[in-house]
């Protein structure tokens, strides 16, 4: 009876590790070509979604209807996911081989200055706040920050397989 | 160690004729339940239980001479707290030395918990609660202000 | 001698064949008054023939719900006896390990009563 | 007013387990993410939460005991110590993210940076628990945790296509985009996000704190009544909004901040405000509840003297496990944790402590010897027993679950 509840203890303990280290563990470590590009498309997904909020944020402050200080906020959490976004692409490997009939080390290239694009025009939406200037170049700004990753993410999901 | 399944009994049970005390379990009556002192304020969780024989000049049962005690009326004598809790979390026994005890003539009342008829604050085993009061939560500011505002 | 002296400790018979398992101590309240109640008195043992565990209490009471656990924990315990204190041979003594390798065991007097152990 | 009053102990509890900070955002996130298509899981979970705060509001009422001296009653120190782990854990991790979170919630008001706000986020909790009355504390975070119900308004506002929306509800479809495992393990973590063990501690405890006895039991039952369901049509109501505005948007949910989006399209800076209340109103009372809970796991398991309802000498060790747990919750903030990641899963363990605590209750509830004539009714024990097993389900699926999606990445 104690030597099963014992036996059970360390059984919790270790699925509660394994747990935590493949939840918090890093995720970009992938070996083959493919699954470098799935972890390139996973942060392309990051950094567009910090433009959305904040061409969100910034349609909604022009429009009066989000106080200036939360807009910052969600600008300054926003840079943060994209600045992320762009740390972990510089720290994925691919490997140097074709896939899909593309470049893969080309496709990470591209990828990551599509992110660093995206990263530039959320850091220039704090700038604006501050300044409160009209919102029609840092909009063209977002707005192409956004095609970027678009047809970034349109070529590496082309080439890994993945519906995009 | 293993042992072997024990064996089935399918013989019919006796009935119990019925004692004439309050039959209580140990175990499913006592044992973990909360202790309140006399002013319903909790002292301790009943961790175990003091059992000494007596001699009461009852008749030996038949089988007297082989137990240990050497005598035939065991009775519980104290509720035990504190250190015997880990031993029955974790195994093994606690040095009679350490047990920590309330005797059994402080109870007042059995029911969903064991009420006392003594304060809390007089009971050796509460000591560590008096000390967190004098040492931690009694010097720091507002710690005897009553949150209800009865002064 | 306490409480956990006794529950959980494997019970065999006379003859040192494998009963069950101490779940419970059976106590009345008719032993010398001691305070406002009066001194409960180790009636017997409550002798389970499969588990140790016995938390629930369903194969004592008359309780039947919720069915399922009160029908599973049923099950578990099924032949739980009750065995009187008189008819206790002997009983581990704490603190003195017989034989290591031989678990300490409670061991009944020839000749008792499985009493029904229904409160 | 007297009768919404009589409620707040409901009302507290239901926003302390339902609307803390990692539910805020993981409505958010299911809605962005899977849009109505989990939200059969929160009725499921109000239900469950509603039927077992009752059983435990009940016990309480009637014998006077709390939930957890029942569980280490029936389940004895072994099992009620592994329990006592389990629930302290996945409570002081809560707490941690309740004081993060009422500190990005003063972030969002103040652009302040939150982590300057953590040590006076833990003080002025701790400064409640040491001098405030029960009653006064919940009437007060429970009334301003009421500004949530924007999040309702604001669905009505975005004007959304209901047909869509109820379709999305009613016949429940794993996004494309989404894989099966993924949908699961969001909907093992709204479950046990709604079912969380310290909701029921708080609950009963709280009951013997304002002295509930029989003929509370009307005031117990509309408690649960009003309280969870509240709770639980908000949270749907956050999924609704991310529905509405992210999901369409592209935003994937990672930040409190993004919660506002929804809100100040539908109802601009008057009902952003109102939120924002709500949502410091909401991140400290879960922080007072888990705190609370905290001490009143521990004092019920070892038999320490417990309750606000005492001077803070009359339960000096209660008092000091509260201190201590809130030391904790600063000290691993200032580690620069993520708050909301750290609830994300602590729901997730919540799921694998929920059996054992739910077991004894319903075992209790059936026990003529603690509650007399009020022993549970034949459709209360169907529902209990119905729930345990589905409990026992989430519990062993919980974990290999977040191994297999990568905690829902």
């Amino acid at each position: 009876m104690r030597r099963h509840a014992r036996g059970a203890l360390v059984l919790a303990a270790a699925t509660a590790l394994a747990g935590t280290l493949a939840g918090c563990g890093p995720a970009a470590h992938r070996a083959d070509a493919r699954g470098a590009l799935e972890s390139v498309a996973e942060h392309l997904d990051t950094a567009s979604s910090a433009v959305a909020t904040v061409q969100l944020a910034v349609d909604q402050a022009v429009a009066g209807r989000l106080p200036a200080v939360s807009a910052d906020v969600a600008a300054s959490d926003a840079a943060e996911g994209a600045t992320d976004a762009v740390h972990g692409l510089g720290t994925i490997v691919v490997p140097d081989a074709a896939v899909g009939g593309a470049d893969a080390p080309a496709l990470r290239d591209q990828a990551l200055a599509a992110a660093g694009q995206a990263a530039d025009a959320v850091a220039a939406v704090r700038t604006w706040l501050d300044a409160d200037g009209p919102p029609d170049a840092l909009l063209a700004q977002l707005d192409d920050a956004a095609a970027a990753l678009d047809q970034a993410h349109g070529a590496v999901a082309d080439a890994a397989g993945i519906p995009s | 160690m293993r042992r072997r399944r024990p064996e089935r009994w399918s013989g019919p049970l006796a009935p119990e004729p019925r004692p004439a005390g309050r039959v209580l379990d140990a175990r499913l009556h006592l044992l973990d339940r909360q202790v309140l002192d006399d002013d319903e304020v909790p002292v301790c969780t009943l961790d175990d239980l003091e059992l000494e024989p007596v001699d009461d000049g009852a008749t030996p049962g038949p089988h007297a001479g082989t137990r240990p005690a050497g005598a035939a009326t065991v009775v519980v004598t104290a509720l035990l707290s504190g250190p015997v809790l880990r031993t029955r979390i974790f195994g093994g026994r606690p040095p009679s030395s350490r047990w920590q005890s309330v005797a059994w003539r402080h109870v007042r009342d059995l029911g969903t918990a064991v009420r006392l008829g003594v304060r809390g604050d007089d009971l050796d085993l509460t000591w560590p609660e008096r000390w967190t009061r004098d040492h931690v939560v009694g010097r720091l500011p507002g710690g005897r202000h009553d949150p209800e505002g009865r002064s | 001698m306490i409480a956990s002296d006794l529950l959980d400790v494997p019970v065999l018979d006379a003859d040192g064949t494998h009963v069950g398992f101490v779940v419970d101590l059976r106590l009345v309240l008719d032993g010398p008054p001691d305070g406002p109640l009066a001194r409960p008195r180790l009636h017997g043992l409550v002798v389970s023939p499969r588990s140790r565990s016995s938390f629930l209490g369903f194969e004592r009471s008359a309780v039947r719900a919720p069915w399922p656990v009160a029908h599973l924990v049923r099950r578990r315990h099924r032949g739980t006896f009750l065995v009187h204190w008189s008819d206790v041979a002997s009983v581990p003594t704490p603190g003195e390990a017989a034989d290591p390798r031989q678990e300490a065991a409670v061991v009944l007097a020839r000749g008792m009563t499985r009493y029904d152990a229904r409160l | 007013m007297k009768k919404l009053l009589a409620v707040a102990l409901g009302i507290l509890t239901a926003i302390g387990g339902f609307l803390d900070i990692g539910d805020l955002v993981t409505n958010a996130v299911v809605g962005s993410r899977f849009g109505l298509s989990l939200a059969w899981v929160v009725v499921v979970g109000v239900v469950g939460i509603c039927v077992f705060a009752h059983m435990s509001g009940k016990v309480a009422a009637v014998s006077g005991r709390a939930t957890f001296e029942i569980i280490r009653e029936r389940l004895g120190p072994r099992a009620a110590g592994a329990n006592l782990v389990a629930s302290l854990a996945v409570t002081v991790l809560t707490l941690v993210a309740e004081v993060g979170g009422i500190a990005l919630a003063l972030q969002l008001a103040s652009s302040v940076d939150h982590r300057l706000w953590v040590p006076v986020a833990a003080l002025a909790v701790w400064l409640v628990l040491w001098r405030v009355k029960f009653e006064v504390m919940e009437n007060v975070t429970g009334l301003l945790g009421l500004a949530l119900v924007g999040f309702a308004v604001a669905v009505f506002l975005l004007g959304p296509d209901w047909g869509a929306l109820l379709d999305q509800a009613l016949t429940p479809q794993v996004p494309a985009a989404e894989g099966q495992a993924t949908y699961w393990y969001y909907a093992i973590a709204l479950f046990g996000a709604a079912m969380t063990p310290y909701e029921v501690f708080f609950f009963s405890s709280g009951g013997v704190e304002e002295r509930w006895s029989v003929k509370d039991l009307a005031t117990s039952r509309l408690n649960v009544l009003v309280g969870f369901p509240l709770g639980g049509l908000l949270s749907i109501s956050i999924a609704a909004c991310a529905a509405i505005v992210l999901l369409p948007g592209g935003v994937q949910v990672d930040a409190l901040s993004q919660l506002l989006l929804p809100v100040a399209q539908a109802g601009g800076k008057l009902l952003v405000a109102l939120i924002i209340v709500g949502i410091v109103a909401a991140t400290f009372g879960a922080a007072l509840e888990t705190a609370l809970s905290t001490g009143y796991t521990l004092a019920q398991y070892l038999g320490w003297s417990w309750g606000k309802f005492r001077r803070p000498v009359q339960a000096a060790r209660f008092h000091v496990a509260m201190i201590v747990a809130l030391v904790v919750a600063v000290g691993v903030l200032m580690t620069n944790v993520d708050p909301v990641a750290v609830t994300e899963y602590s729901v997730v363990f919540s799921a694998v402590a929920l059996p054992l605590t739910y077991l004894p209750v319903l075992v209790v509830a059936n026990d003529p010897e603690y509650m007399g004539e009020h022993v549970n009714g034949r459709a209360m024990n169907l529902l209990g027993t119905v729930y345990l097993v589905i409990l026992v389900v989430a519990s062993v699926a919980a974990i290999p679950l977040m191994i297999v999606t990568r905690a829902g990445a």
